[in-house]
């Protein structure tokens, strides 16, 4: 499928409306909850834009300044960045209705000390850099992109003003400077092997040397580290356990993915030639060792976010998989659709179950899983939304997330890995019990309901909205597959060959 | 789409809609409740009889739907489904009536409970309509999870101990059976359900794989039709309300497991090539293993429930039994305890039930002369018991009939000695239960502890016209086996289709 | 067309089958006289059929049990009349004999519902409502056994449940082994020779149980004293035939020729042995009830090697298949009429009742030992004439033997006597003639049937071979009264009633006790479960460990460059 | 060996220091350092390569990335010495850790 | 700027089981020599470029409208890149405020001091032209925004500390000049779809002139993120 030459309008302005927007907010500093509301609609508006764009004309390329790839910069999207922009928006969205009720004017100022109206500003920035690191197909522009993420992502951390926050966000900076300085050093070296830094180009120009490995292994471990990759994901819960709720759905559902869909990209069309089926494995093993650490930590914790939090680190797991799955085996499609879908499932259902765990923490002033009795009677929606996510994180019918692991577990079976299979089954059993100490605590019926703050409907409806959202994703596998290849019949080169 | 094509998701639906609509009813809109149930259960009956009308005259219903790339989402009426399609949309009415006036007096939560209840049965509705492994999987996880919230509806600890280990057990089942099912569909491609077998074509290919899958998706499926040693949630899942253990042990799930086995062994292997691949005769063992140490269990206990929970673990088994042996009269048994088997065991649920409600009894001990407080529901256990055991004419006697025969004509003579022993044990157990109600002095006095007795009545009429009424229908069932629509009919329908025929 | 006479004997067959069965529900609506009234009556119909419907009328059901099929049949018709006359009799006894019980309500309903199945299953000509109406039989006649709650009478019924599931269950496979071998379970035309031995056995055996065969026989003593007199009196009078029935119609002669004449050795023997067996128990007890269970045993193994003969050769078939029937009837008959007159005895006050009554059981006695001009004594001719019709030596054996029983069952009859004199008797004079008529119709057959009975017409009774065991038997009576009177004490060794069971209940115990101490399936999953929750627990202190570890900023450095190691060398 | 080479082996050296500064050194302030010296490293080595392509001029491609990456990391520094800085303040109050509210 | 804020007691991490291992550091050392050793490896077998990108930077020089290939890399190649970063900037000062918005610490106002009053009055203009001319001199040679930027900011920082200037925590005007580049910037980015159908796609006549706006505005921003920044470091 040939794209346009002059790629949609969108692309750009996905980018520049957030940060357009954040200065506005900043500026008007007045209503910035309805402000936030309307820029989140129009973002999303666009991102549906350009996704339709790509289902109907095929692939979009922007040569930004009018300079094609060496010179220039080059947005690139196909449906798979299709599809990231979507989710991002889609979550996005509601974490922005959540957003607008946690952060709410008339909640105690004393608990954010009047932080509340730098979310929407820090907000935009970080979507701002999602949209940009999604679609962006220049090294060097998506380094800038990280961290642009990064910062906005440990920023928007702090706003809850408490020390652990702080603490977890020094280290989250730290940690994401690293891995974003590793990442630039890889950029480097291939711009000094490669001569240019589109990501075109470098897949055409790379050949297994030691300067390209350099940069696979300097790139590779900088995107891990900031993915939460066992063992590198000591920082993860932490920060996402001690964030607002809105902040820690969004860290939790779109920033780890962020970089995972770098590296995605990275691997299967830039360093194409240079990986190697050894060089795939490393990741998928550590992604299983995450499925099972992440797990058992999750098993144990003490407290829903952390609980959940954990849970992330173990679905992580799950995506880095895709590498030996899509590597060695002969249709990697299976593979990458997986990751993918389980990429956006993960993200909708993660998302909810973190808004749940704060409009828990709201309600009741902790989230003590141990002292969770009688939640179901006093938060029904709240705790149905956890069920249903629940459902898709554990991945099963008719959740998106069985669709993803009905994807990997067909992948790994088709090909020799046999053990990955194992492990995303036993994977899903871990993941039973531990959202399931949830319910067997909360169905507890109790005569004496503690102190219970009423929280805002909008806290519930948009976890339960963003769950079904998860569930639905089950029953659309057919048309979203179809259109994650709109213009990639394989994910491999030919993903960037299309085109002029 | 036609009416054909949609009728399977309207049934699918009836229950499916309007449980997701009862969870939104407030709690203290009791009678909105109650109508909303008795219309979705009453529709989806008058529906139910369309389809067995039309499948009796070989109408194709069957929905489709997109789910994965290649492989569809399909709804599909065969003779097999309709059987359990009916069985459940029967007893979901019975036993929705029987719910409204046994959770009168529960404390709060009865849109929950009704909401999954209807959930549940969907999901069974599901299962037995399920057109190919996929769409059945589907079905059979939904299960576990809407009947997890009933099993721990009471919110005690022991309940929720109970909800543990039934997750524990079935969603283990449920990932070997997902592994079983990708690995499969991997190996052949889609698995829609054939009659006849889909795998015929395969014969002689991947034994070895075939073989190993096999056993993988009967574990899976044994799990929830609690084959021994897989058994253990089954008794302990038993602290649930009454309904509920009457919809578990009778319909939903440990029928959902029974099920998928004879599908499995029908529509995906077939006859054939299972026999071909020695797969039933292992399958056979462990079934009459379970019948037996199942009724060994049910000798020890002393609460009701626990002792009926564990006849279900030996009666349920007699469908694996009666599918794993080959040849058409043994499949007719198997098949036919499907239905007489939910009759019978819901009954004595129901039973058991009344006696807790009214009177607060849950152990055999105390239970002496309740027939004289209870007549009408004691008369119905006994009628119960009687068919568990095989006493002709119930409808426990057919099932084991044709088992015999068929075991006899597939030259495995040693089944009859396991059915003779399960006779026996069964006996055993259910024999001194009806002593001690008839028979007995009354110990304690039996006065009404809730007040649900009403007028003349022994005890609130909702909570007797149902045990009553399933009571006659397993009485039915046997004394007119041979009448048209009867199970026994209707399963020997299922196996001409089967077998070719 | 209502008057449709075919229309009309179906409906008869079927009233004959299901009346009394409709019937018990009566008490379930209304506690009162007519509901016990008409079950004692809906006996009636079936009593009519016996007499009235010719044979071959049938009805079939398609629809109910697998093709149900009831009707009349030559065999049939004998063992319906006296069973539905026995039934009717007692019925109608038994309303005035329990006026005063609270719980006749429940009796009746047991009552009319072991009626239906004993009526039903005569008339029944398929394997399976055969079958079905067995059990409903056996099952319903658990509560007449239990009626009176007192302690031997719950053992009484532990023991009778017992051995009537055992039946059943050997009956079943029995069957199942019959019909599957020729798929079609119609009764009268069995496939010839279809029958395997398994079957055969399993068949003896499960319908033996009922029939009182050696050595299954332990049940009879307990039901039989336990159970409220008229109860007793079906019990051992009809349904005791219903196990005969079945032998009859599941083993006819012909079904199995080459393995019969063994079978039918067998059964003789067997049979003989019971009818000794039963008489030398019989004397060591107390009760007359008892001992009338114990003579019921010995009569049925007379009859049961009158089957046997029946098997044993075909020159003997006909007529040892006629005196089966006859003896059937007989037994019936005066076994009825002996234990109805057990509780006849105490209502009969005043000279001239007590001389009746004595005089009544004397003569059910005396049929029973077979004395000339009573139905015992045809009867006991035509097993001679069937045991006289085989070939040498057994043809010269088996009279003697039979005689000698007949001494025997003379002798028994005497200790019944004495049993009855001692058993002190509170008297009762409420008793109204709704007792003594049908006693009375009970005691008419055994003088009746030598005249009504056709073919019993030719065959003489008077003849040295038929008195002189009566007489024999009279005479050691008479000498042992003599002793008695001269203060002569016998020692007679004390059985328990139930002989046998003694040495089963043991074995059953000492088994179970074994199997109690086997028995830790619990305790295994139990012990399972914890080593499971160990080891999960120790996972997760691994995990924390390790967490800790991985949270320490230098280790996660470290791992961070080593993984970029792994990195760079996986790639070459 | 040319200058460009010795540039670009000592960027290497700088960065290789600066990540076992930032993940040996257990002190925040100091792994801040170390990172600061990584990225000069990382600058070095991009001057280097501007310079060793064959070329009479330099590349300015490597410049403006240098350029950038400057602007990026000296604002990364500034925002996380605030933050090094905030976290002195709230572990110093006692109320800090127990208030677990987000 | 580090020297201002040295903490007291810089606050380290928390001691976990694993902080004991006495062979941690060493190990780290030996991995980061072998790290080195690794890339100066792939860096000493570096190959030439295939892709020789100055070339064509020269040759479309022309087209870019400055004269300075590494401004017109910056701000018109790949003038995207530098968007972001100035975004990343702005980011960095609403950070940096969000983390002190609920500490007390106000800004600790210096005492003026009449000489390095007078002095500043003497400098500050000087640093202000200077600012300027890198400003302008960006077109042709070395310069351009980021460094006349933080020319500026140094000097509002001179100012802070000799005339005892203290600037508001937070007013509308700094807001303003912090977000003027972003602005700026974006704009421009969409107004070129007036003129070409494409993204910062300067029309060639006005390259130069739009470069300088965009320029002019990215100054005034870093020179003002860079003295909020430290003056908010200054705080805590």
């Amino acid at each position: 499928m040939i794209e346009r030459a002059i790629g949609a309008p969108e692309m750009a302005l996905v980018v520049a409306v957030p940060l357009l927007a954040a200065c506005a907010i900043l500026l008007v500093r007045r209503r910035t909850a309805v402000l936030g509301m309307v820029a989140s609609l129009a973002i999303a508006a666009l991102a549906g834009c350009l996704i339709w764009r790509i289902a109907q004309e095929g692939p979009q390329r922007m040569n930004l300044g009018g300079w094609s790839a060496p010179l220039g910069i080059t947005l690139y999207a196909d449906g798979l960045s299709g599809w990231m922009l979507g989710t991002t928006a889609l979550i996005a969205l509601f974490v922005s209705v959540y957003g607008s009720g946690y952060f709410h004017r008339n909640q105690p100022a004393t608990q954010f000390g009047g932080t509340a109206n730098f979310f929407w500003p820090l907000w935009m920035f970080l979507w701002a850099a999602l949209n940009a690191l999604i679609l962006s197909a220049d090294v060097f522009n998506i380094y800038v992109a990280l961290e642009l993420l990064g910062l906005s992502s440990v920023a928007l951390v702090t706003l809850s003003q408490a020390a652990p926050a702080v603490s977890a966000a020094v280290r989250y900076l730290l940690v994401s400077l690293i891995g974003s300085l590793s990442y630039l050093m890889g950029t480097a070296f291939l711009y000094a092997g490669a001569g240019t830094l589109g990501f075109k180009e470098l897949a055409s120009i790379l050949h297994p040397e030691s300067f390209s490995f350099a940069a696979l292994a300097l790139m590779s471990t900088g995107l891990c580290m900031k993915s939460a990759l066992f063992p590198l994901h000591f920082w993860l819960p932490p920060a996402h356990e001690n964030a607002p709720a809105p902040v820690s759905a969004a860290l939790s559902a779109l920033v780890v993915k962020a970089s995972f869909f770098v590296m995605l990209r990275l691997w299967f069309s830039v360093f194409d030639r240079v990986v190697t089926e050894e060089a795939a494995m490393v990741p998928g093993i550590l992604g299983a060792a995450a499925v099972i650490a992440g797990s058992v930590q999750a098993l144990s914790a003490q407290r829903l976010k952390q609980l959940v939090a954990y849970s992330t680190v173990a679905q992580v797991g799950y995506l880095f998989m895709v590498f030996p799955l899509g590597v060695l085996n002969p249709s990697s499609w299976t593979a990458v659709g997986g990751a993918l879908y389980l990429v956006s499932a993960h993200a909708c259902a993660k998302a909810a179950a973190f808004m749940v765990a704060g409009n828990v923490l709201r309600a009741y002033g902790h989230d003590r899983i141990e002292d969770l009795r009688g939640v179901v009677q006093q938060m029904p929606v709240s705790m149905f939304a956890f069920a249903v996510a629940g459902v898709s994180l554990i991945g099963l019918p008719p959740s998106g997330g069985f669709i993803a692991k009905w994807l990997l577990l067909t992948a790994a079976l088709e090909g020799p890995e046999w053990g990955f299979a194992a492990v995303i089954v036993a994977g899903g059993l871990l993941a039973t019990a531990y959202i399931f100490r949830v319910f067997s605590r909360s169905f507890r019926n109790v005569t004496d309901l503690g102190d219970f703050k009423k929280i805002p409907a909008r806290m519930e409806w948009s976890a339960l909205t963003l769950s079904l959202c998860s569930m639905l994703l089950g029953l659309t596998a057919t048309h979203v597959l179809e259109f994650m290849q709109a213009g990639t019949p394989l994910i491999r080169v030919a993903m960037m060959e299309a085109g002029p | 789409m036609t009416f054909d094509n949609a009728l399977p998701l309207l049934i699918l639906l009836t229950s499916l809609a309007g449980g997701s609509i009862i969870f939104l009813i407030p709690e203290h809109r009791r009678g909105t409740r109650t109508a909303l149930n008795m219309a979705a259960a009453l529709t989806k009956l008058f529906l139910t009889a369309i389809l067995v009308w039309g499948v009796q005259h070989d109408h194709v219903y069957e929905t489709r739907l997109q789910f994965l790339p290649g492989i569809d989402l399909l709804l599909d009426a065969d003779a097999l489904s309709v059987l359990l399609v009916s069985l459940s949309s029967v007893l979901w009415l019975v036993t929705t009536v029987y719910a409204i006036a046994y959770l009168e007096h529960a404390p709060q939560s009865r849109s929950r409970f009704f909401g999954f209840f209807s959930l549940c049965v969907s999901s069974t509705i599901g299962i037995a309509l399920a057109g190919n492994l996929v769409t059945f999987l589907l079905f059979y996880e939904m299960l576990t999870l809407s009947t997890y919230p009933l099993v721990v509806h009471r919110g005690t600890e022991e309940s929720m101990r109970a909800g543990k280990i039934y997750l524990a057990y079935t969603m283990g089942g449920g990932s070997l059976f997902l592994f079983a099912v990708v690995w499969l569909s991997v190996v052949v491609g889609p698995l829609e359900f054939t009659e006849g077998g889909m795998l015929g074509r395969f014969a002689g290919q991947h034994a070895s794989e075939l073989r190993v899958i096999f056993f993988m998706l009967v574990a899976g499926l044994g799990v929830k039709a609690a084959l021994v040693p897989l058994h253990g949630w089954l008794p302990r899942a038993m602290v649930a309300p009454a309904p509920v253990s009457a919809l578990l042990h009778a319909v939903a799930v440990v029928k959902a497991g029974a099920f998928g086995i004879v599908r499995v062994i029908y529509d995906i292997y077939g006859v054939r090539l299972a026999s071909e691949l020695q797969l039933l005769q292992p399958l056979a063992v462990v079934a009459s293993f379970t019948i037996i140490y199942g009724s060994l269990c049910a000798i020890r206990q002393d609460n009701l429930k626990k002792r009926l929970a564990y006849s279900t673990v030996s009666q349920v088994s007699y469908i694996a039994l009666g599918a794993s042996i080959l040849g058409p009269l043994a499949a007719v048994g198997g098949v036919v305890h499907l239905v007489h088997q939910g009759l019978m065991k819901i009954t004595l649920f129901f039973c058991a039930g009344n006696l807790a409600e009214s009177l607060g009894i849950h152990e055999i001990s105390r239970m002496a002369g309740v027939g004289r407080r209870l007549p009408a529901t004691m008369a119905a256990f006994t009628l119960g018991a009687l068919g568990m055991i095989g006493a002709p004419p119930m409808a426990g006697f057919i099932s084991k009939w044709y088992i015999g025969l068929g075991a006899l004509s597939a030259g495995a003579e040693w089944v009859i000695w396991v059915l003779v022993a399960s006779t026996a044990l069964n006996a055993a157990y259910f024999l001194p239960i009806l002593h001690t109600i008839w028979f007995k002095e009354p110990a304690e006095d039996l006065s009404d502890k809730t007040g649900h007795a009403r007028g003349r009545l022994e005890i609130h009429w909702m909570l007797l016209v149902p045990t009553v009424l399933t009571a006659l229908l397993a009485l039915l069932c046997g004394l007119l086996g041979d009448a048209p629509f009867s199970p026994l009919e209707w399963s020997r329908l299922i196996v001409d289709r089967e077998f070719g025929q | 067309m209502i008057w449709d006479p075919a229309l009309l004997t179906k409906i008869w067959v079927t009233a004959a089958a299901c009346l009394p069965a409709l019937c018990a529900m009566a008490p379930a609506v209304s506690e009162g006289r007519c509901g016990r009234n008409l079950i004692a009556w809906s006996a009636a119909p079936a009593l009519g059929a016996a007499l009235f419907l010719h044979d071959g009328s049938s009805a079939v059901y398609p629809w109910v049990f697998l093709h149900a099929r009831i009707g009349i049949d030559p065999t049939g018709r004998v063992f319906l009349l006296f069973t539905s006359a026995l039934w009717l009799l007692s019925g109608i006894y038994a309303t005035s004999y329990l006026r005063s019980d609270p719980r006749q309500g429940r009796f009746f309903f047991f009552y009319g519902l072991a009626m239906s199945g004993n009526l039903g299953l005569i008339l029944a000509q398929d394997m399976i409502s055969f079958f079905v109406l067995f059990a409903l039989m056996s099952f319903a006649s658990y509560g007449l056994v239990v009626h009176t709650g007192e302690p031997e009478a719950r053992r009484a019924g532990r023991v009778y449940i017992i051995l009537v599931v055992v039946g059943e269950v050997l009956l079943f496979s029995g069957l199942i082994l019959l019909a599957g071998a020729g798929e079609h379970y119609d009764l009268l035309h069995l496939a010839p020779g279809g029958v395997s031995p398994a079957a055969r056995l399993l068949l003896i055996t499960g319908f033996g149980i009922k029939a009182g065969a050696l050595p299954l026989h332990v049940w009879l003593p307990l039901a039989h004293s336990a159970a409220p007199t008229p109860a007793s009196a079906v019990l051992s009078g009809s349904m005791i035939n219903a196990g005969l029935l079945g032998w009859i119609r599941f083993l006819p002669p012909g079904s199995g020729p080459e393995m019969e004449p063994a079978w039918g050795a067998a059964l003789i023997t067997a049979g003989l042995a019971a009818a000794f067996y039963g008489v030398l128990l019989g004397i060591t007890q107390s009760k007359p009830k008892t001992i009338l269970a114990y003579s019921s045993i010995s009569q049925m193994g007379l009859i049961t090697s009158a089957f046997g003969l029946s098997l044993f050769e075909p020159a003997a078939s006909a007529p040892a298949y006629q005196s089966v029937l006859l003896y059937a009837m007989h037994h019936g008959f005066a076994k009825g009429a002996l234990f109805l007159g057990v509780g006849i005895m105490p209502t009969a006050c005043g000279p001239w009742k007590s001389r009746l009554a004595w005089g009544g059981l004397a003569l059910a006695a005396l049929s029973l030992a077979g004395a000339p001009f009573t139905s015992g004594s045809f009867a006991k001719a035509w097993v001679k004439i069937a045991a006289a019709a085989v070939s040498q030596p057994a043809s010269i054996v088996l009279p003697i033997l039979l005689s000698i029983a007949a001494v025997g069952s003379t002798l028994l009859m005497g200790r019944f006597f004495q049993a009855l004199a001692r058993s002190v008797q509170v008297p009762d004079h409420a008793a109204g003639k709704a007792m003594w008529i049908p006693w009375m119709g009970l005691l008419a057959p055994t003088l009746l049937i030598p005249t009504l009975y056709p073919t019993a017409a030719p065959v003489a009774t008077f003849t040295i071979a038929a008195v002189w065991p009566v007489a024999v038997g009279m005479a050691l009576l008479l000498l042992a009264w003599a002793a008695l009177r001269r203060g002569v004490s016998v020692k007679m060794p004390h059985l328990p009633p139930g002989d046998l069971l003694e040495i089963y209940a043991a074995v059953f115990f000492g088994l179970r006790r074994a199997w109690g101490h086997v028995w830790v399936t619990g305790g295994v999953e139990c012990r399972f479960r914890e080593t499971l929750e160990k080891a999960f627990l120790k996972a997760f202190a691994a995990g924390h460990a390790l967490e800790a570890i991985l949270g320490n900023w230098q280790v996660s450095g470290l791992l961070f460059l080593f993984l970029m190691f792994v990195f760079y060398l996986t790639s070459f | 060996m040319e200058p460009s080479d010795l540039y670009g082996s000592v960027g290497i050296a700088l960065f290789a220091l600066g990540i076992y500064g930032a993940t040996a050194l257990g002190q925040f302030m100091r792994q801040v350092l170390a990172l600061n010296v990584a990225g000069t490293g990382v600058f070095m080595f991009l001057i280097a390569i501007a310079h060793r392509a064959g070329t009479p001029v330099p590349d300015p491609v490597p410049h403006a990335m240098v350029l950038t990456g400057i602007v990026v990391a000296v604002s990364a520094t500034a925002f996380i010495l605030v933050l090094i800085g905030r976290l002195r303040d709230l572990s110093g109050s006692s109320s800090a850790q127990d208030d677990r509210d987000d | 700027m580090l020297t201002e804020i040295k903490p007291k007691r810089a606050p380290s991490l928390p001691e976990s089981p694993a902080a004991g291992f006495p062979f941690l550091r060493p190990a780290a050392a030996v991995s980061a020599l072998l790290l080195f050793g690794v890339l100066w490896e792939a860096f000493r077998v570096l190959p030439t470029p295939r892709a020789s990108l100055p070339n064509l930077v020269r040759e479309t020089l022309p087209l870019s409208g400055v004269a300075n290939p590494v401004t017109a890399v910056i701000l018109n190649f790949r003038s995207y890149d530098t968007l972001i970063e100035i975004a990343v900037l702005l980011l960095t000062v609403i950070g940096a405020r969000a983390a002190t918005a609920s500490a007390g610490a106000r800004l600790s106002r210096s005492v003026p001091e009449p000489f390095l009053a007078a002095f500043f009055r003497l400098l500050g203009p000087l640093i202000i032209v200077i600012a300027g001319y890198l400003l302008w001199i960006g077109k042709h040679a070395p310069g351009g925004a980021f460094q006349a930027g933080s020319l500026l900011g140094s000097a509002a920082i001179l100012g802070m500390f000799c005339t005892g200037w203290a600037p508001p925590a937070e007013s509308g005007c700094q807001a303003a000049v912090l977000c003027l580049g972003t602005i700026l910037f974006c704009a421009v980015g969409m107004g070129t779809y007036l003129a070409e159908p494409n993204f910062l796609h300067y029309p060639i006549p006005w390259a130069g002139t739009l470069i300088l706006v965009i320029e002019t505005g990215c100054t005034l921003s870093i020179a003002a993120a860079l003295f909020v920044l430290f003056t908010i470091c200054r705080r805590t």
